[in-house]
């Protein structure tokens, strides 16, 4: 065994439990202690999945207990695809957000990294455990960081958004729990690998309506349409580092508990289509509504909501092509849309209103940022030679194979809405005059060098998608294969019999 | 290394070096600029071969370059008209701001021409396509005009465009789970009758919104007269050339195999007309020189999508043969006009005239496109134009004969407004002070004008290619040489010259040219346009009397009715309906919480009836 | 207790928790004050809980906890695993309650009001 | 018997204590009706054999949540209605 | 009208609600042995522990408390974050409503009462109901009960914090010392006693004294959090 995957969230909690009492003696520590932690994550995380990716599953007992009975967490390809590039991202925006405002005091800066730090493991927590309570909890973490996160700025809006966003967290987290106890009252158990296995002997009924409610837990999470009214306040309000958490981070975790309902949890053929029907849903609304906003991180929030919507459909095209593509999107998104949350909130770095008519003209005075800042639009609209383009190019692929030719066409005239709002702040950028009242702010320099990582990993796998196909393969096989998680997670210890 | 790799890679090398290196001094980014295009031009001619592809794969998509007969002819207008504009640019864009930037999109404009003229499956094809997309697209916005209107109008039509090849792209993948284009066609005849509707109307779509057709040309004009006119010459001369190119391979290799696909051809060819005779039109009213050279480009390429469209042999070579010529005469015209503007500052044409005293050498080169635009012989555009009336009036098209005639007779009247409002008519005292262009402008314009003086008179040297590029996309040839055919070649030439005709026809105009240079000299007073006392009335300082002004204003007020509907108005109409409606559909974000919360019960209760519809209790 | 009386128990038992919980969403869905709507949401929580409890209730059921002597009687047991998520679910309810109303309180620190339709700077 | 009465009866009151606190427009009463919800929550709990939730749910429900709201309401609010006006808790309860 | 249609929204819900709810558990889960006979089970047998909710929330779910204690942890920092004002009235706390001499003295009398009792919960969490939780809330009401009768009564943040820090530290610390040893996460590494005796059950007391600290720490600062919100 390379590394244990309790750790991941184990030594993060201590952490955080550790950064007050040493934040009284060494300040900086605050600051530190959570990058380190993260770092640590990113070695340990990373060389797991090269482990799981050349060799088995890992999966880890807690309490000694075996898989149906006691908590376990499951590091698979999928699994620990998703945490790595997670604690990847929560690792690149503490690297951003390092003294990203210098004159915020000892005690919000602390709260600031904990939370941060207790965002990302709240994210890994949701992937890798492979109990549905758990997940509930850890959604929990995830969420009150997020909420203590988005309420940051003690500005007039961030309560606002944060109320909202607390809103729907709340109704959120009622439905998951009536959806839990559906699941218990019928099948006695909580694993997931156990309930899937039993899934058939729950009746129809039943299966649905927890289906249901589930779908608008998680989907609060995972910004599906009807239920994402919070998350463009949430992005806007938050501080901009924060934006690229959530759109990287937080919204993965979403994800990744709706697809492993629908396509491991739950046997029912209709709700791939339902995906796919949600997914265009949110994605048409998402992005006509992004074209006619004046701020940028709001605007930057509806995109990343849309991205979601297509991610989305690209599940639900059901194939092991589709999870590719979307697995593609998941991560291309989650490496360009924090490239564009991060130099945008440095575009808009002294602004008030951070609207986008403030960035005009900045390509001259910040070259590097609105440089990086336009490679991420040029990525995230699809086009070649950036990252964006292959993940686009296998989404409509794998939609062309099983023959969704409307929903190809309904996808590509959405990209072009999305070309639209992108290039014009690409030209305000580049071609506008400054106005003389926008102060310019020069990153720092680590700030500098989180961007470059992005912006130079947006090139590379342009350029050679293959050198992250094999995982993207490796995941994609091992969310078909439901049966073989069941085996995976059960065989360690014996099955229930029925 | 493959010689097809080396070649990209120098490209897009050297588009980074020009940029990273030019910040450090503007000697080095000049050198960089243009060796990085003629070292890899160089090598392209040297090294590369028909028929030698090589192949790799990326995502399990196999992708392969390599060259034909058809993609080296092209390659011959992308090089050498790139390798001319670079040098015009070094000259031409002197002391402008963000150079670096300015060269290094323009190597990585060529290196995306290349690229696609390289391509042999449809995704490299595709990634080129929209690498040309986006750098001709900072082009149109270099000079930072209209940026939001003109720029993103071009992207859009692109877009559009490129999207819907790339919807036809991933059908095909998913029809016969190869993207090679050999491929395509070798398999296109196994498709169900509406996908082999659907496939070639998605990629004409594409390759029609690049060459400009009509209705999807109304990006044209704004782009064309946008972006600096050093790399205007390249966007509407090469650029707009990898459409034609595209639709040529899509109309031979696709469009023929469908049944009842002559229909299709048909309405090509009269889309072409009509974009040739609305392009015409629109030209005669313009008044900037760069506005008028871009309707006549749109014009121009008219009737490169007629020949295309009606498919035979002699009009495919009329068509192609109109292609090059227009790249080097249109590609001419748009640096002249930048000389031009360079030196006065302006591109109107009611504001500048009687240059041809100050600028003797741009007048030659303009005059020499000029007549080749206007297909008068012995230059170039005359053989491609009787080529294309010929083979129109051998497959019967004698009302498309009528269009394309009238749209040529009334092309002479913009041929002339150009020719007349920059070099002719009074010499302003406010122009006094202009000079000849530097040297390193002219002498790209004078190498195109020549270009298209030898290409009138040796037609051979293209039309010989051509044939080798039909040959291979199927139009076996059984009698030799496909040109032969044309009453031209067979009545008054041999197969490779023009001989009497040209010898007289040159005699004729040098001796025109001669007699009028003398004679003008003799007997020429110069006066200004304010240098008029008919009838008493003094003109004042600002009025303007230039001869340009309202130039064919009667002939305008004639097709008046034809010229109000415009296009353009219709696709503005609809983009602005749909930014009210997607400003309405924003208005579901209400920004109250508790709407959000409702939003999430409702969404539950449907999802609870749908279960309950679809699965029962 | 016998079998009907034993069904009336359950129905009673989910039918207030189901009454609860609408109740709950009533309030939270009409209510224009903040604190009335994160009253309904403790409400809806409230309900959760016993809808939680109820499904773990058996006839004639024992609380979960072996007394001296009697180690081996778990039959009648009722399902202590609920117990042990209502348990989780308290806690973690009774967090986001408090970090709802000093949310409220920030807000009326800004807005001076507490009516949610007021509250909407951020739309669009 | 007994048991069933007694629990359909804390059930009758619980449902009328949370009508009560959506209806009432005292906030104060409001939060009080909705603590008393707990604690009658809290003892069905204990009668369906639940002790360790009982006791949880009456130290939590009870005692922190309700003051926690009624800190907020002093901070804020007391009436429903009325969203501008701060009012005083401590002259209300004198 | 917004009433209206949430009403009817509502009754649309609750009719679903009450048609699928109201056979859930009627005959128990459709699988007859689930995890809860395991619980049962083990419980005595393995890890002698008397409350089986014990067993479970600490050691076969003890990871949910974990995580439930970090978003105990991340709610009390949280209210900090979200309340924070720069400029902080040290030891100035607004007075909720006077309280008179009775309540003030049944308040002294009271206390120490309350607390022992909050103690004896969760020591004895495992033998009977209680435990962590419940005793930490307890010991919470206690303070808060000293907070409302005394304006002058204050707790000192640090030492809140400290306690926090540490019991949260030693949860994780025990945890994975099961690691160290070989076994797993969480994972009894201490020898089980008897059952029904106060040292049985291996680390499960241990961690449900360390979760009642925590809790009771996070609690009390959290009230005394927003007991210092000046209006």
């Amino acid at each position: 065994m390379v590394g244990s995957p309790v750790l991941l969230i184990a030594i993060p909690l201590l952490a955080a439990f550790l950064i007050p009492l040493i934040g009284m003696i060494w300040k900086e520590s605050v600051r530190l202690i959570p990058g380190l932690v993260l770092a640590f994550m990113l070695v340990s995380s990373a060389s797991m999945l090269l482990y799981v990716t050349n060799n088995s599953t890992i999966i880890e007992t807690i309490a000694g207990w075996q898989a149906p009975w006691g908590i376990n967490l499951v590091f698979s390809p999928l699994t620990g695809f998703l945490a790595t590039l997670m604690i990847f991202l929560g690792f690149i925006v503490w690297l951003f957000s390092y003294r990203f405002k210098r004159n915020v005091d000892f005690e919000p800066a602390k709260k600031y990294f904990i939370f941060l730090m207790m965002l990302v493991a709240g994210a890994v927590g949701i992937v890798i455990t492979g109990d549905i309570f758990n997940q509930f909890v850890f959604i929990e973490i995830t969420s009150i960081s997020a909420y203590a996160l988005t309420a940051f700025y003690t500005g007039r809006n961030s309560a606002e958004a944060s109320f909202k966003y607390l809103l729907m967290g709340s109704l959120s987290s009622s439905a998951l729990l009536i959806a839990i106890a559906i699941i218990y009252s019928q099948l006695g158990t909580l694993n997931m690998a156990d309930i899937a296995d039993k899934m058939y002997l729950m009746p129809t009924g039943y299966k649905i309506t927890a289906l249901i409610f589930f779908f608008m837990g998680i989907g609060i999470e995972a910004e599906i349409f009807p239920l994402n009214g919070w998350a463009p306040d949430a992005y806007t309000e938050a501080p901009g580092p924060i934006g690229a958490a959530f759109a990287g981070i937080v919204v993965k975790a979403g994800v990744y508990a709706m697809i492993r309902l629908v396509f491991t949890l739950f046997d029912i053929p209709n709700s791939m289509q339902f995906l796919v029907v949600i997914g265009l849903v949110t994605l048409i609304v998402a992005e006509t509504s992004a074209i006619k906003q004046d701020k940028l991180k709001r605007m930057l929030a509806y995109s990343s909501i849309g991205q979601m919507g297509l991610v989305f459909v690209a599940f639900g095209i059901g194939t092991a092509e589709g999870v590719f593509a979307a697995l593609f999107l998941m991560l291309n998104h989650a490496i360009i849309k924090p490239l564009l949350f991060l130099s945008g909130s440095y575009l808009v770095f002294n602004s008030k209103e951070k609207k986008i008519s403030e960035v005009n003209g900045l390509g001259k005075h910040m070259p590097i940022t609105s440089l990086l800042f336009a490679l991420g639009a040029f990525a995230i609209v699809g086009l070649p030679p950036f990252s964006g383009f292959w993940s686009k190019l296998s989404v409509l692929t794998a939609a062309a194979n099983e023959g969704m030719i409307l929903i190809i066409a309904l996808v590509l005239i959405v990209s072009v809405v999305e070309i639209v709002y992108y290039f014009r702040v690409v030209n305000r950028i580049y071609f506008f005059e400054k106005s003389d009242n926008v102060v310019v702010q020069k990153p720092r320099i680590n700030a500098m060098i989180a961007m470059l990582i992005l912006g130079s990993i947006i090139l590379v796998i342009g350029f050679d998608p293959d050198i992250v196909s094999i995982y993207l393969h490796k995941a994609s096989h091992d969310l078909m294969n439901t049966r073989e998680y069941i085996d995976n997670v059960l065989s360690i210890g014996q099955s229930l019999t029925k | 290394m493959e010689m097809i790799y080396l070649i990209l890679v120098l490209f897009l090398g050297g588009a980074v070096l020009t940029w990273l290196l030019g910040k450090i001094s503007p000697i080095i980014r000049d050198i960089l600029f243009i060796s990085s295009v003629i070292i890899p031009t160089v090598l392209f001619f040297m090294n590369v071969e028909v028929g030698h592809d090589v192949s790799f794969q990326v995502l399990g998509y196999k992708l392969s370059w390599g060259i034909s007969y058809l993609a080296y002819l092209f390659s011959y207008i992308v090089l050498g008209l790139g390798s001319l504009a670079s040098v015009y640019a070094v000259a031409a864009m002197k002391g402008k701001k963000n150079l670096g930037f300015f060269y290094s999109n323009f190597i990585l404009s060529i290196m995306s021409m290349m690229g696609i003229l390289l391509s042999r499956d449809l995704i490299s094809f595709f990634i080129f396509w929209e690498i040309m997309t986006w750098s001709s697209y900072l082009m149109v916005v270099f000079r930072g005009k209209d940026v939001q209107k003109v720029g993103i109008k071009y992207f859009v039509f692109s877009a559009i465009g490129a999207y819907a090849m790339l919807m036809a792209i991933v059908i095909v993948n998913s029809l016969t789970n190869s993207l090679l284009i050999s491929d395509l066609v070798s398999s296109f005849g196994s498709f169900s009758l509406s996908m082999k509707w659907l496939i070639p109307l998605l990629l004409l779509i594409g390759f029609a919104v690049k060459s400009a057709m009509m209705p999807l040309h109304v990006w044209a004009p704004g782009a064309y007269s946008n972006s600096p006119m050093a790399f205007t010459s390249m966007f509407s001369g090469a650029l707009s050339k990898m459409g034609v190119y595209g639709m040529i391979i899509v109309m031979v290799s696709l469009v023929s195999y469908i049944p009842n696909g002559f229909w299709l051809k048909e309405t090509i060819a009269w889309l072409g007309g009509i974009t040739a005779v609305g392009g015409t039109l629109w030209a005669v009213a313009q008044d900037d020189a760069k506005k008028l050279l871009a309707y006549s480009s749109v014009a121009q390429l008219g009737y490169i999508i007629v020949g295309i469209g009606i498919g035979t042999p002699l009009a495919m070579l009329s068509a192609l043969f109109m292609a090059v010529m227009h790249a080097i005469f249109k590609g001419n015209l748009f640096l002249v006009v930048g000389a031009i503007e360079r030196q006065t500052g302006t591109s109107n044409l009611t504001e500048v005239s009687g240059l041809i005293r100050k600028m003797p050498w741009t007048f030659i080169s303009a005059l020499f496109s000029i007549i080749a635009l206007a297909g008068i012989p012995p230059l170039g555009g005359f053989v491609g134009k009787w080529m294309l009336y010929e083979s129109l009036i051998g497959s019967n098209h004698y009302l498309l004969v009528i269009v394309v005639f009238f749209s040529s007779t009334a092309a002479f009247l913009y041929s002339y407004k150009f020719l007349f409002g920059f070099f002719l008519g009074q010499e302003e005292k406010e122009w006094s002070h202009i000079k000849e262009a530097p040297a390193m402008m002219v002498v790209p314009m004078m190498i195109l004008a020549v270009a298209t003086f030898v290409l009138g008179t040796f037609p051979g040297l293209v039309l010989n290619p051509i044939d080798n590029g039909l040959q291979e996309l199927g139009f076996a040839s059984t009698q030799g040489r496909y040109w032969e055919m044309s009453a031209l070649f067979n009545e008054w030439g041999n197969q490779v010259m023009l001989q009497p005709l040209v010898y007289a026809i040159i005699a004729v105009f040098l001796f025109f040219a001669a007699f009028l240079t003398i004679k003008g000299f003799k007997h020429t007073r110069y006066v200004t346009t304010k240098d008029i006392s008919s009838s008493g009335e003094v003109p004042k300082e600002h009025e303007n009397l230039t001869f340009s002004q309202n130039f064919f204003q009667p002939f305008l007020r004639a097709v008046e009715p034809f010229m109000k509907r415009r296009i353009d108005t219709y696709y503005s109409g609809i983009g602005n309906g749909l930014e009210a409606i997607f400003d309405f559909t924003r208005r579901i974000y209400t920004g109250n919480g508790q709407t959000y919360a409702l939003y999430a019960v409702i969404f539950i209760v449907v999802l609870l009836m749908f279960k309950n519809a679809l699965f029962g209790l | 207790m016998n079998n009907e009386l034993y069904e009336i128990l359950r129905y009673g038992i989910l039918g207030g928790s189901i009454l609860l919980i609408l109740i709950g969403l009533y309030a939270a869905l009409t209510k224009r004050s903040l604190i009335k709507i994160i009253i309904g949401l403790s409400i809806v929580d409230g309900g959760i809980h016993l809808l939680l409890i109820g499904i773990g209730y058996v006839k004639n059921g024992t609380a979960p906890i072996f007394s001296p002597g009697f180690e081996n009687s778990t039959a009648n047991m009722v399902d202590p695993v609920p117990q042990a998520l209502v348990l989780t679910a308290i806690v973690i309810g009774f967090a986001v309650t408090a970090v709802a109303l000093s949310l409220v309180i920030r807000l009326y620190r800004h807005h001076n009001t507490l009516e949610i339709d007021e509250i909407k700077n951020l739309k669009w | 018997m007994t048991y069933i009465i007694l629990i359909f009866f804390l059930l009758v009151l619980m449902v009328g204590a949370a009508i009560y606190s959506i209806v009432q427009k005292d906030l104060l009463y409001a939060v009080i009706a909705t603590g008393v919800i707990s604690l009658i929550l809290s003892a069905i709990f204990l009668l369906l054999q639940a002790p360790d939730v009982a006791l949880t749910e009456a130290a939590i429900g009870v005692a922190l949540t309700t003051i926690i709201f009624i800190i907020t309401i002093r901070n804020t609010v007391r009436h429903e209605d009325d969203f501008k006006d701060r009012n005083d808790l401590k002259s209300a309860i004198k | 009208m917004k009433k209206l249609i949430v009403i009817l929204l509502l009754a649309v819900t609750g009719y679903f609600m009450v048609i699928s709810f109201m056979d859930l558990g009627k005959d128990g889960p459709v699988v007859k042995n689930g995890v809860k006979d395991f619980y049962l089970d083990k419980t005595v047998s393995e890890l002698k522990v008397a409350n089986t909710i014990t067993s479970i929330v600490v050691n076969f779910r003890g990871f949910d408390t974990l995580g439930e204690v970090t978003v105990l942890f991340l709610a009390a920092t949280a209210l900090g974050g979200i309340l924070y004002k720069k400029r902080h009235h040290v030891g100035e706390r607004s007075v909720l409503f006077p309280s008179s001499t009775i309540v003030k003295a049944g308040s002294k009398l009271l206390f120490p009462a309350i607390i022992l009792l909050g103690v004896y919960v969760f020591v004895h969490g495992h033998l009977s109901p209680g435990g962590g939780f419940q005793g930490g809330t307890i010991i919470a009401t206690g303070f808060l009960l000293m907070l409302l009768a005394y304006d002058n009564f204050s707790v000192s943040h640090k030492v809140l914090s400290y306690i926090e820090s540490f019991a949260g530290i030693f949860f994780v610390l025990f945890g994975l010392s099961g690691m160290f040893m070989g076994k797993t996460f969480l994972e009894n590494f201490m020898p089980v006693g008897n059952l029904n005796d106060l040292f049985s059950g291996g680390i499960i007391p241990i961690i449900y004294i360390l979760v009642g600290f925590k809790v009771a720490a996070e609690l009390t600062g959290l009230i005394y959090t927003v007991l210092n919100e000046k209006e």
